[in-house]
């Protein structure tokens, strides 16, 4: 379970909107269900009984302060969990948004649930989930409740959790975590201890599921550029649908190069791919890449940092002699 | 109506397969089930339904329309149509196969899409009444019944029992072509089931909604409307919806230059794109609020307006569970029309 | 078009200062190396950009190299510093995607040598031909 | 299968002269590659040129529906099509399709009435087919009024055309204006909107606008003030278009597809559409 209440991250917004510090809050708005919660923006106290705070709340609101520092007034009111704050910095890095402009508050997250893994057991018709201690499911096929420890449901980018530190905030609630050893380029080496054939086999069908339909990279915080590459009818590359198996390569190849040294590894592709495509790989496999050759880095650890991709030494790894030790 | 064991739903399969394509859901790896082709030991998926749905059978999301070869000023165009395979679709749900007379409202109107039309005159579509419902369904909403979907075929699945009820000439044929392998019954076991489905989806948390505030006269009620703006609020501006939804229908053409000729396709589009209206004098739609609406008014009011009332939703939730920020046709339903009143 | 005995088609992207020269001098000091070496002159080779490599292969190429001034010795004074990280990461990624490592390479080759660029592309071809066809990198409609 | 013409499938044109109109303005005369016209159309229609590999774009048909030998376009150089187009030469093989959108309404409407044009800059191209369709039937209009105004007199469109033909033919008034004074132009200066309430006309006519958005607009409000209805002045529309068969979802406007349904509006029925094009 969460260890902050949504009444805390409640009480305080309302009263930084009622002193006029912000005039603006984003946060996560409850849905239909118990699980699909739309990031929204909240204006008044009178809003905010529609927010939410759970095990659901995966949405990174990093790339939305884009949008909405512009139209603040005053300042935007923004919660973060760990992984949120390094976007945050990365995008300040690249000047995305006025700093001066947002009123950030660092909040602790133990990870966050699932859904599929829920319905996984479950199935589909669930009437109620109760996020508590544990997280309790009930369907309109059964009178009983079903109990879930966060842990078991939670969603692949948190099992793998790199930092639970908050690197920006202007307060923090709650407990300060530390970056922890996650274990997060396991899934990358075995990929990568894979034979070439199997490799290809692996990315080819998980590739080819893909429906172009963008989400990874619209929702991605390090893909801010105002007209994507692949949204240029001037450019020769800007494909609609992926074709051809190569298309689909091209996009998801390309896509993680233009945000290799950048991205953060947040999670929140593989969180949105509508066919459950494990996008982070791609980029975890540039991420440990440069790491290996040049050294650790992690992107959004700090404003202002030089990525390794436009950054070089004179001893660098020659492109020939990458492979070294694999097959 | 016809039966079957459904321990022998192989020889079935087998037997349709004989003469046609056959394609069936099936699961994949990640837990969710794909439309793929039957051969030899596919097993058919249990889950509800399919995250792509079957449109892609009639509207492909990339087809080749044409080609040209181009020397030097001259250009000569080659017709590359050919006639489709006759094929079968296994296993398609009531709301998806309400779907395809939204599509057929749009492609075989005048002038009549022959692309379209061609699959569709080769397909014949086997319909499986639903049994499980997911909290995401609403197919009530636009009248769907789920126990009694329409197709060539309806079919239901009990415990042990597959049971085929023909509804066209397309549909007698095949039962035809299952010979012995079926034998005639009654409806009993049906409409049991039917019963029992037809309680649990008066059961779903969605089941109250309704269109009463929608319809083709709606226009100027709801274009202006302030709920656009919070609504629309933090959309990404991707296609999953669109690319996603059974009904959606927009498409791009474009061409592919190969190095020895071009290749004129057509492929998915989405209005929520930011360059699906742009042209080279500006574009009409500029905010991501414009694009949201188009994409809801189209299936609320527009597509309505067009065709007698009809919506261009069917209530079959794949955008309810995909979209990433869990904004959807429901919310917008119930925001711009009252709570429960869609 | 001939398909049967099909030759590897290979693209070289050649810097402009270093290597394009050192394939003249190649030329000139009548130095062979096979015919099906596309040679494109880019500015630097820091001016090739992933999405070139990617487009050769979609185009028909079999096997795609880079050549470049030697480190240190850019035109542009560092330039190639940045191609070199750039390419490890993409054929690293290429590789990781399955896609036989031996069809991408960086070469340095300077004015001067004429003749490593021969050998170079020799050498390549040789190894882009025992791989044969690129499969896995290929689209279908530049193919038939 | 291969029968049934599909409506996407362009017909093979080829440009048999190339007419320097303005800086930025040419027009293209196309036929088959037999020298026929590709085919018949109404004025006011619109058929999609291409050229396989660049791009496809919809534009009006300038020629009039009475000339049978060939089709007309008058193509303003703003985007890929259009700048391809202008690059390239007599014997150019394009691609045709079409026609699309409802015509004006010349047959039924039109007939009887006095009629008053408006044009400004490449607005004349659609006008162009309606203004050379009345003049061949002169006897079933009444009086022809055409204010045509553009930035300078070298952007004005057809000005052979206007001046030999359309301004000496009898019943046929043509007003010219250009936006700024300008060396060796002695007709009137000034914008359309204020020249069309200066010149004053009378309500009994059907009046047709087509030019930029914001001239559409105050032309809109000072035939207004002269008295004109809504239901009196048409216009033509133009939106991002792909297949031309109201199927592809581009130009959708309410529940309209300016494809199909238009580009020929009446302002009255433009009242009934959202506020989007």
């Amino acid at each position: 379970m969460q260890k902050i209440t949504r009444d805390v991250l409640v009480e305080k917004a309302a009263s930084l909107l009622e002193n006029g510090t912000v005039d603006r809050v984003l946060g996560w708005k409850k849905g239909e269900f118990d699980y699909d919660l739309t990031p929204a923006v909240f204006t008044s106290a009178d809003d905010l009984k529609d927010l939410v705070w759970n095990d659901f709340c995966g949405a990174n609101f990093s790339k939305y302060l884009i949008a909405n520092t512009k139209k603040s007034a005053s300042k935007v009111l923004v919660f973060l969990k760990p992984c949120d704050t390094y976007s945050f910095n990365q995008l300040l890095t690249e000047h995305r948004f006025d700093r001066e402009k947002v009123y950030a508050i660092g909040i602790p997250c133990e990870g966050m649930a699932d859904i599929s893994k829920i319905k996984a057991v479950t199935g589909d018709g669930i009437s109620s989930i109760e996020c508590g201690e544990k997280i309790n499911v009930t369907t309109i096929y059964s009178d009983d409740t079903v109990s879930f420890d966060l842990s078991d449901v939670m969603a692949e980018r948190c099992v793998n959790c790199k930092s639970k530190k908050h690197v920006a905030y202007d307060e923090l609630i709650g407990e300060e975590g530390d970056v922890i050893e996650s274990g997060r380029f396991d899934e990358v080496e075995r990929i990568e201890n894979m034979t070439a054939d199997e490799r290809y086999a692996f990315w080819q069908n998980e590739l080819s599921r893909c429906i172009r339909c963008n989400a990874c990279r619209d929702v991605c915080p390090a893909c801010t550029c105002e007209k994507c590459v692949f949204d240029n009818p001037n450019h020769s590359l800007e494909n609609k649908a992926p074709a051809t198996s190569f298309e689909e390569k091209m996009f998801h190849i390309i896509r993680a190069f233009h945000v290799a040294g950048r991205c953060t590894d947040c999670g929140e592709c593989s969180r949105v791919c509508p066919q459950n495509i494990p996008l982070h790989l791609l980029n975890r496999k540039f991420i440990k890449d440069m790491n290996t050759h040049y050294g650790e880095y992690q992107a959004g650890a700090e404003v202002g940092s030089r990525a390794p991709l436009v950054n070089y030494t004179t001893e660098d790894v020659e492109p020939g002699d990458v492979f070294e030790g694999r097959e | 109506m016809y039966r079957i064991a459904k321990d022998s739903i192989n020889l079935l399969f087998a037997k349709i397969a004989e003469e046609n394509a056959l394609y069936l859901p099936v699961d994949n790896e990640k837990g969710s089930s794909e439309y793929k082709k039957w051969e030899d030991g596919t097993v058919m998926s249990e889950k509800l339904n399919t995250v792509r749905s079957p449109k892609d059978f009639f509207f492909p999301q990339v087809e080749n329309l044409m080609e040209f070869k181009t020397e030097g000023k001259n250009i000569q165009l080659i017709d590359i149509r050919e006639d489709s395979e006759d094929f079968v679709v296994f296993g398609v749900r009531a709301c998806d196969v309400k779907s395809f007379e939204v599509l057929d409202n749009v492609f075989l109107n005048e002038p009549v899409d022959t692309y379209y039309k061609n699959r569709r005159e080769h397909g014949v579509i086997i319909a499986l009444a639903c049994t499980r419902p997911a909290e995401t369904c609403f197919c009530g909403t636009f009248g769907i019944d789920a126990a009694s979907p329409a197709g060539d075929i309806s079919a239901w699945m009990t415990d042990d029992t597959l049971y085929l009820e023909p509804n066209t000439e397309k549909g007698e044929k095949i039962i035809a072509l299952l010979g012995d392998l079926v034998t005639e019954c009654g409806a009993e076991a049906v409409e049991a089931q039917q019963e029992s489905t037809r309680r649990i989806m008066k059961k779903l948390p969605l089941a109250d909604l309704t269109t009463d505030a929608f319809g083709g006269d709606k226009t100027e009620e709801f274009f202006n409307a302030p709920e656009w703006a919070t609504l629309s609020e933090s959309c990404l501006g991707c296609g999953t919806c669109t690319f996603v939804c059974p009904t959606c229908q927009c498409y791009d053409i474009k061409d592919f230059n190969t190095g020895k000729g071009v290749i004129r396709y057509r492929c998915w589009d989405s209005c929520m794109y930011s360059e699906f209206t742009r042209m080279a004098h500006g574009n009409n739609r500029l905010s991501q609020l414009e694009r949201f609406r188009q994409r809801f008014m189209h299936k609320l009011v527009y597509y309505p307006a067009n065709n007698d009332g009809m919506f261009s939703c069917v209530g079959c939730g794949r955008c309810l569970a995909k979209c990433p920020i869990s904004m959807n046709i429901v919310k917008v339903m119930k925001t711009l029309g009252g709570k429960n009143n869609g | 078009m001939q398909v049967n005995e099909k030759k590897p088609l290979i693209v070289a992207f050649c810097c402009n200062w270093c290597s394009y020269a050192g394939a003249d001098l190649a030329g000139n000091n009548r130095l062979s190396y096979p015919a099906d070496v596309k040679i494109i002159r880019v500015p630097c080779s820091c001016r090739v950009n992933p999405m070139f490599v990617l487009r050769a292969f979609q185009r028909g190429a079999d096997g795609v190299i880079l050549c470049g001034c030697h480190p240190g010795d850019c035109h542009y004074t560092s330039g190639n510093y940045y191609t070199r990280r750039r390419m490890a990461m993409l054929f690293s990624m290429l590789d990781y995607l399955g896609i036989e490592k031996e069809r991408t390479r960086v070469e340095w080759v300077s004015a001067a040598e004429g003749a490593k660029f021969a050998a170079t592309m020799n050498d390549f071809a040789q190894t882009v031909a025992a791989l044969g066809e690129n499969k896995r990198l290929e689209d279908l409609r530049c193919k038939r | 299968m291969a029968e049934i013409r599909d409506p996407l499938m362009p017909v093979i044109g080829v440009i048999t002269d190339i007419r320097i109109d303005t800086p930025d303005i040419k027009t293209f005369r196309v036929v088959t590659p037999d020298g026929k016209k590709a085919f018949d159309h109404r004025p006011g229609q619109c058929a999609m040129l291409s050229i396989p590999g660049v791009g496809e774009a919809m534009f009006s048909i300038t020629s009039s529906p009475t000339n049978t030998e060939y089709m007309e376009f008058s193509i303003k150089k703003c985007g890929c099509v259009t700048e391809w187009l202008h690059q390239a030469e007599v014997g150019q093989y394009v691609t045709v399709r079409g026609p699309y959108g409802n015509p004006f309404p010349v047959d039924d409407v039109f007939a009887g009435k006095n009629l008053l044009f408006i044009a400004g800059g490449v607005g004349l191209a659609p006008l162009r087919s309606v203004i050379n369709y009345c003049r061949h039937y002169r006897d079933r209009y009444g009086k022809i009024d055409i204010v045509y105004g553009s930035r300078s007199k070298d952007d004005l469109l057809d000005y052979r055309e206007i001046i030999e033909e359309w301004a000496t033919d009898e019943n046929v008034n043509v007003h010219l204006t250009i936006d700024r004074e300008q060396e060796g132009w002695d007709g009137h200066v000034g914008f359309v909107p204020n020249y069309v309430k200066e010149l004053g006309f009378d309500t009994d006519k059907v009046a047709v606008l087509c030019g930029p958005p914001i001239m559409i607009k105050f032309t809109l409000s000072g035939l207004y003030e002269l008295g004109f209805e809504k239901t009196q002045i048409y216009t033509t529309l133009e939106l991002r278009m792909k297949c031309g068969i109201g199927k592809c979802g581009r130009c959708n406007v309410g529940s309209k597809y300016v494809c199909k349904d238009g580009p020929v509006f009446r302002f009255d029925e433009l009242d009934e559409l959202p506020d989007e094009y």
